[in-house]
């Protein structure tokens, strides 16, 4: 066994400790790196300006903290330009978690001096319907009936109650559809269901992996928008003028993925070495 | 609702207040015509449609319209109940009732409605004649989903009529799939090893076809364990998977002569979150060295944590999922991937019941129908043949 | 009894769901939705099965003193400390408030331990790649060069290298391209694959030709 | 009591971590708290979410509206059903009428069956071939032209790939291995922009590690 055939059947332990270096480095060295937009994250944030300001906008909440580090900051950017912009917030959870993400993601917005100033309130701006089991069955059964479905806010107050629901019946009353999703139930269920079914508009943030496979339903237009991932959250913090973790974290990325890439050459140069030397 | 009634009038009021020109000099704007109202096609009855000819001021000139509300009666003497608004420029308005009594928006079905519309222009408005009276009542057949019925009865005729050639005896060929001839191999490793079979079902629940579609695949692989008296560990996710499971498994100890060796606690409920489920299966597969691991089913993030501690244990593993995001993982990391339709495809596979092909061989006709689809519709589009995509479109 | 009034409730249900997407008439309209509540409360049920289930493994172990039946221990006590919590110490109903006991254990015990468990992905993704990603033949070669440019493309550090390139072909325009073109056409073809693979299953499973999962006898 | 949850989420995540050394005490250790702490949290809330919302207020109106309006024809009678079924499914643990489990079973298998035939046909067929359509000569743009055509062979070599009852020779066989080339660029594609994801995971926990539990990050 030469060199190369001991590279190629490296221990895994010693890969680990390389890329336990590449994300945590960056973390103490600061690089500032030019962010590009994208166009699909050009097209949410298109339809998010197109709407004027008191426009009611729902967004679902599909993601557990497992999936927090990518969604979270585009959960936090999107909270700070509704507040910031006057659209009204109704939030909901198709995923048990969902809804105390939204909490923290509201709870961290609130925290910026812009959002600060405009002073949103509960119940007139935002609203949080919390968590409703039965998958893509609640998206249904809300295209019929909204507070039928959620009778009840997160608190127990009755949907009725609320200002920002009044007027509420359906997906023809609210204006656009945000959906964060990092699986099932998510953004295939709201395309099906929502988009299809009853026409609403509807943009989505995804986690990197969910992403290439909402591309048909970019082209197809069923979605005006996709963020994939951490890139299209610093891409939407840059759009949006809230830079936030998104933008942060984007530095460790891009050293992980180059250390990958240069694990990928090694490995294929130690392969062809190692055959052509086998060879001779 | 007040609130809403109240602010839509002191808009236009403080727009008046700024305004120099007087809008009380404004003539009022020209009523919508042509008022019809109609069933909602395609619903369960309790829902009204309104349509009308627009204003002659919608769009033009000072006498801007700037909405519609629309109102309704149930006769055309007594007093009209506004039922909802639409911008200006628009001409349709579904009247959507509930089919609850309690309701306070209840709409029965089979009880005449009369309708009107008001053009509105800031704070003037006029309203059009009364409309014909309309009734609403549930359909038995939704005409926008016709596509879709089309596509159930050509399926169904291609799976009836080749399973029926199948039954008779027809010989059906079907091309090789790598990861079902591993199969036997992986299930003779396991038995030369002594060690124990791995089948992870994946997240999904009785609710996934991709789960049931597993299902069958276990059954064969059971009966091939209990035929070499190999163990094989199924670590469920979910309660009613698990029951399912413990059935199938058992079907193939039977189907094999083997029921004695049957043991109910070799398929287990490990917990129904995903993680801590792939912690539970980890551990698993680092402590009993299994010599080969199926993972079936459905897969999200876990594909890739799974099948990289399977390599770590020294496994041969053979993997299928119908979620797509998951496949190029256990691409890179097991020994054979069964991609997507090949997962519902393997259990004709496993099985070679002459029915089960002949429903591979419906697919394959559904496939054809689907290329020719595409070619025609390539055709039509490059043509500017806007009917051939019309046939596809699917209302709700 | 045992085999056939399944398969007659397999199909009759299974019939009945795809009449009623065509029917908007009551009460065919509104089946879809009884339907899955109907399976939302059995699966409620279900979980006592799969909590049992998970005990009784784990007592077993501790009876018997198998290895490791220390850990059984701590599997059945946490089991008990949170449905313990849950029921009858975080306010009914909205156990999951913030402030509640049963979130406290959420954000401090489940959250992080999921959270690292898929971070450990991350490490993984490196050494799948560092194993799988070789140019063995031109199908794996596709694989890698198509992983190469999105992986590039998707970061900034891709258009950084690539900056002396006209904008089209950049390494983000080519990881764009990708994502578009080929990989939706990719996609596109396994998507309509497994939709028939899904309707010929749930065909042979409301005919009853595939029934494993009722079992033998 | 933060800073006390604060430590223990930080020794979780390391005892969880060490497991990428080897298996040892520490991680079997979280692994059987994280199996038991998640299975009793799936148990507290179906009984919250499911359970009680949709069997137990439901027969509870409907027995209210009996008791006070004499009425006995309300729909929510028909959740009794499933309270039945689900009974059914926890005979499974006695023994000899064990069996019954099979017609809860068979009831969700069924409508599996039915809701997935329909939504598919509709959204993973249809819907795919409708969007599938397009010109592959889109006169005076060429570039469209292209990416068109491009789609259009790699949908059509895809499927050709997926035919079980042909043998891939000549050009069938041509055409499927076009279509494995297509299909190992998509998984290409979609690895490539996975790992993205991952790593966001990995950066979010050292996040949580050095920024809020030992405060070094800013």
């Amino acid at each position: 066994m030469n060199f190369f055939d001991k590279l190629m059947k490296i221990d895994r332990r010693i890969i680990f400790l390389f890329v336990a270096a590449a994300v945590i480095l960056p973390f103490f060295l600061s690089i500032h790196q030019k962010i590009l937009i994208s166009p699909e994250v050009q097209g949410l944030y298109d339809a998010f300006e197109s709407l004027p300001p008191g426009s009611k906008i729902m967004i679902s909440y599909d993601y557990d903290p497992a999936s927090a580090p990518e969604l979270q900051p585009m959960a936090v950017t999107a909270m700070k330009y509704c507040f910031t912009k006057g659209l009204k917030v109704i939030i909901l959870g198709l995923w048990p978690q969902g809804s105390i993400q939204a909490n923290m993601a509201i709870e961290s917005a609130l925290e910026d001096p812009r959002v600060k100033e405009k002073n949103p309130q509960y119940g007139k701006d935002w609203v949080n319907l919390g968590y409703m089991s039965g998958n893509e069955l609640v998206i249904q059964r809300m295209g019929t009936d909204i507070p039928v479905t959620f009778p009840r806010d997160y608190q127990g107050n009755p949907v009725e109650d609320l200002p920002l629901m009044q007027g509420i019946k359906n997906f023809s009353n609210v204006d656009f559809i945000f959906n964060l999703s990092a699986g099932y139930p998510g953004t295939q269920e709201w395309v099906q269901f929502a988009a299809d079914r009853f026409h609403a508009k509807l943009g989505a943030g995804n986690t990197a992996v969910q992403a290439p496979g909402m591309y048909p339903y970019l082209r197809a237009g069923q979605l005006v928008g996709l963020l994939g991932g951490m890139k299209g959250a610093s891409e939407f913090e840059k759009l949006t003028d809230f830079e936030g973790k998104g933008t942060k974290f984007m530095l460790s990325q891009s050293f992980a993925h180059a250390i990958i890439i240069i694990f990928i050459i090694i490995g294929n140069l130690a392969y062809f070495i190692s055959r052509g030397v086998k060879k001779k | 609702m007040k609130k809403t009634k109240f602010i839509i009038l002191i808009i236009p009021l403080i727009l008046i207040f700024f305004n120099l020109s007087s809008p009380q000099e404004k003539p009022v704007p020209l009523p919508p015509t042509e008022v019809k109202a109609f069933d909602t096609p395609n619903d369960n009855g309790h829902s009204l449609s309104v349509t009308w000819k627009l204003s002659p001021d919608d769009g033009a000139g000072k006498n801007n319209v700037v909405a519609y509300e629309i109102l309704r009666a149930e006769s055309p003497k007594e007093e009209f109940e506004v039922r909802g608004m639409v911008p200006s420029g628009e001409n349709l308005f579904d009247d959507k009732g509930s089919r609850e009594k309690e309701d306070k928006n209840y709409l029965p079905s089979h009880k005449n409605y009369y309708y009107k519309i008001r053009a509105k222009a800031d704070n003037i408005f006029s309203e059009s004649e009364v409309s014909n009276p309309a009734f609403a009542y549930g359909q038995w057949y939704h005409t926008g989903k016709t596509p879709v019925l089309a596509g159930v009865i050509i399926f169904s005729i291609f799976a009836l009529t080749f399973i029926t050639l199948a039954r008779k005896g027809k010989k059906l060929y079907i091309r090789p799939l790598p990861g079902i001839e591993a199969v036997d191999e992986a299930v003779g490793r396991a038995t030369e090893m002594g060690k124990p079979i791995l089948y992870v079902l994946g997240l999904g629940t009785a609710a996934d076809i991709a789960t049931i579609a597993s299902f069958t695949i276990l059954n064969r692989i059971a009966k091939i364990t209990a035929e070499h008296r190999t163990t094989i560990l199924v670590p469920c996710y979910d309660s009613v998977v698990m029951a399912a499971a413990q059935e199938t498994v058992r079907a193939g100890y039977l189907e094999a002569g083997r029921p004695d060796i049957y043991k109910e606690e070799n398929v287990f409920f490990v917990t129904s979150m995903q993680f801590a489920y792939v912690a539970g299966v980890n551990g698993l597969m680092l402590r009993e060295k299994p010599a080969t691991n199926f993972y079936l089913g459905k897969f999200y993030a876990e594909s890739l944590l799974l099948a990289e501690t399977g390599s770590i244990a020294g496994s041969i593993q053979i993997s299928g999922t119908d979620e797509i995001a998951q496949i190029p993982f256990f691409i890179a990391a097991t020994d054979y991937t069964l991609i997507g339709e090949e997962l519902y495809a393997a259990s004709a596979y496993l099985g070679k019941e002459p029915v089960l092909l002949g429903t591979l061989k419906a697919q394959d006709w559904g496939k054809a129908v689907v290329i020719i689809c595409l070619i025609l519709g390539a055709l039509a589009a490059s043509f500017h043949f806007q009917f051939f995509l019309n046939l596809f479109r699917v209302q709700l | 009894m045992r085999r056939e009034i399944p398969l007659i409730l397999t199909a009759t249900v299974g019939i009945v769901y795809i009449i009623s997407f065509f029917i908007p008439h009551r009460p065919f309209g509104s089946v879809e939705t009884l339907f899955s509540d109907w399976i939302l409360i059995i699966a409620a049920f279900a979980i006592w099965l799969g909590a049992l289930n998970l005990l009784r493994v784990s007592a077993d172990k501790i009876y018997r003193k198998k290895k490791d039946w220390f850990y059984a221990l701590v599997t059945i006590l946490s089991f008990f400390l949170i449905a313990i919590i849950g029921f009858f110490f975080s306010r009914g109903s909205h156990f999951q408030d913030v402030g509640t006991s049963f979130d406290y254990l959420y954000r401090n015990v489940y959250n992080p331990l999921s959270a690292t468990m898929f971070a450990i992905l991350a490490f993984f993704v490196a050494s799948a790649s560092y194993r799988a990603f070789r140019a063995r033949s031109w199908e794996a070669t596709l694989l890698l060069l198509a992983a190469f440019f999105v992986m590039l493309g998707r970061v900034p550090i891709g258009d950084m290298i690539s900056g002396f390139l006209p904008e089209n072909i950049r390494l983000s325009a080519v990881a764009t391209f990708i994502m578009n073109i080929p990989q939706s056409a990719g996609q596109r073809a396994i998507m309509i694959g497994i939709g028939l693979g899904i309707i010929s299953t749930a065909l042979r499973l409301i005919l009853g030709i595939e029934r494993t999962y009722l079992g033998g006898d | 009591m933060e800073t006390f949850g604060l430590w223990i989420a930080a020794l979780l995540t390391l005892g969880i971590m060490s497991f990428l050394y080897k298996d040892n005490p520490i991680y079997k250790f979280c692994e059987s708290i994280f199996i038991g702490i998640s299975a009793g949290y799936w148990f507290v809330s179906l009984f919250w979410q499911s359970m009680y919302p949709r069997l137990y207020l439901n027969i509870r109106g409907a027995i209210s509206t009996l008791l006070h309006e004499g009425r006995i024809s309300d729909d929510r009678w028909l959740y009794l059903v499933a309270g039945i079924l689900g009974v059914m499914m926890l005979l499974r643990l006695v023994p000899k009428i064990g069996w019954i489990s099979r017609w809860p079973l068979s009831f969700i298998v069924g409508s599996t069956a039915g809701l997935y035939f329909i939504t598919y046909l509709q959204s993973n067929i249809m819907n795919q071939i409708r969007s599938t359509i397009i010109p592959i000569y889109v006169p005076g743009n060429l570039g469209i032209s292209i990416s068109n055509l491009i789609v259009f062979v790699g949908v059509f070599c895809g499927l050709v790939y997926f035919f079980f009852s042909r043998e891939h020779k000549g050009a069938f066989g041509g055409a499927a291995k076009v279509g494995i080339w297509f299909l190992m660029i998509t998984f290409g594609a979609s690895f490539g922009f996975t790992v993205m994801s991952r790593m966001s995971l990995l950066i979010g926990r050292i996040d949580f590690l050095f920024g809020t539990w030992l405060g070094l990050i800013k």
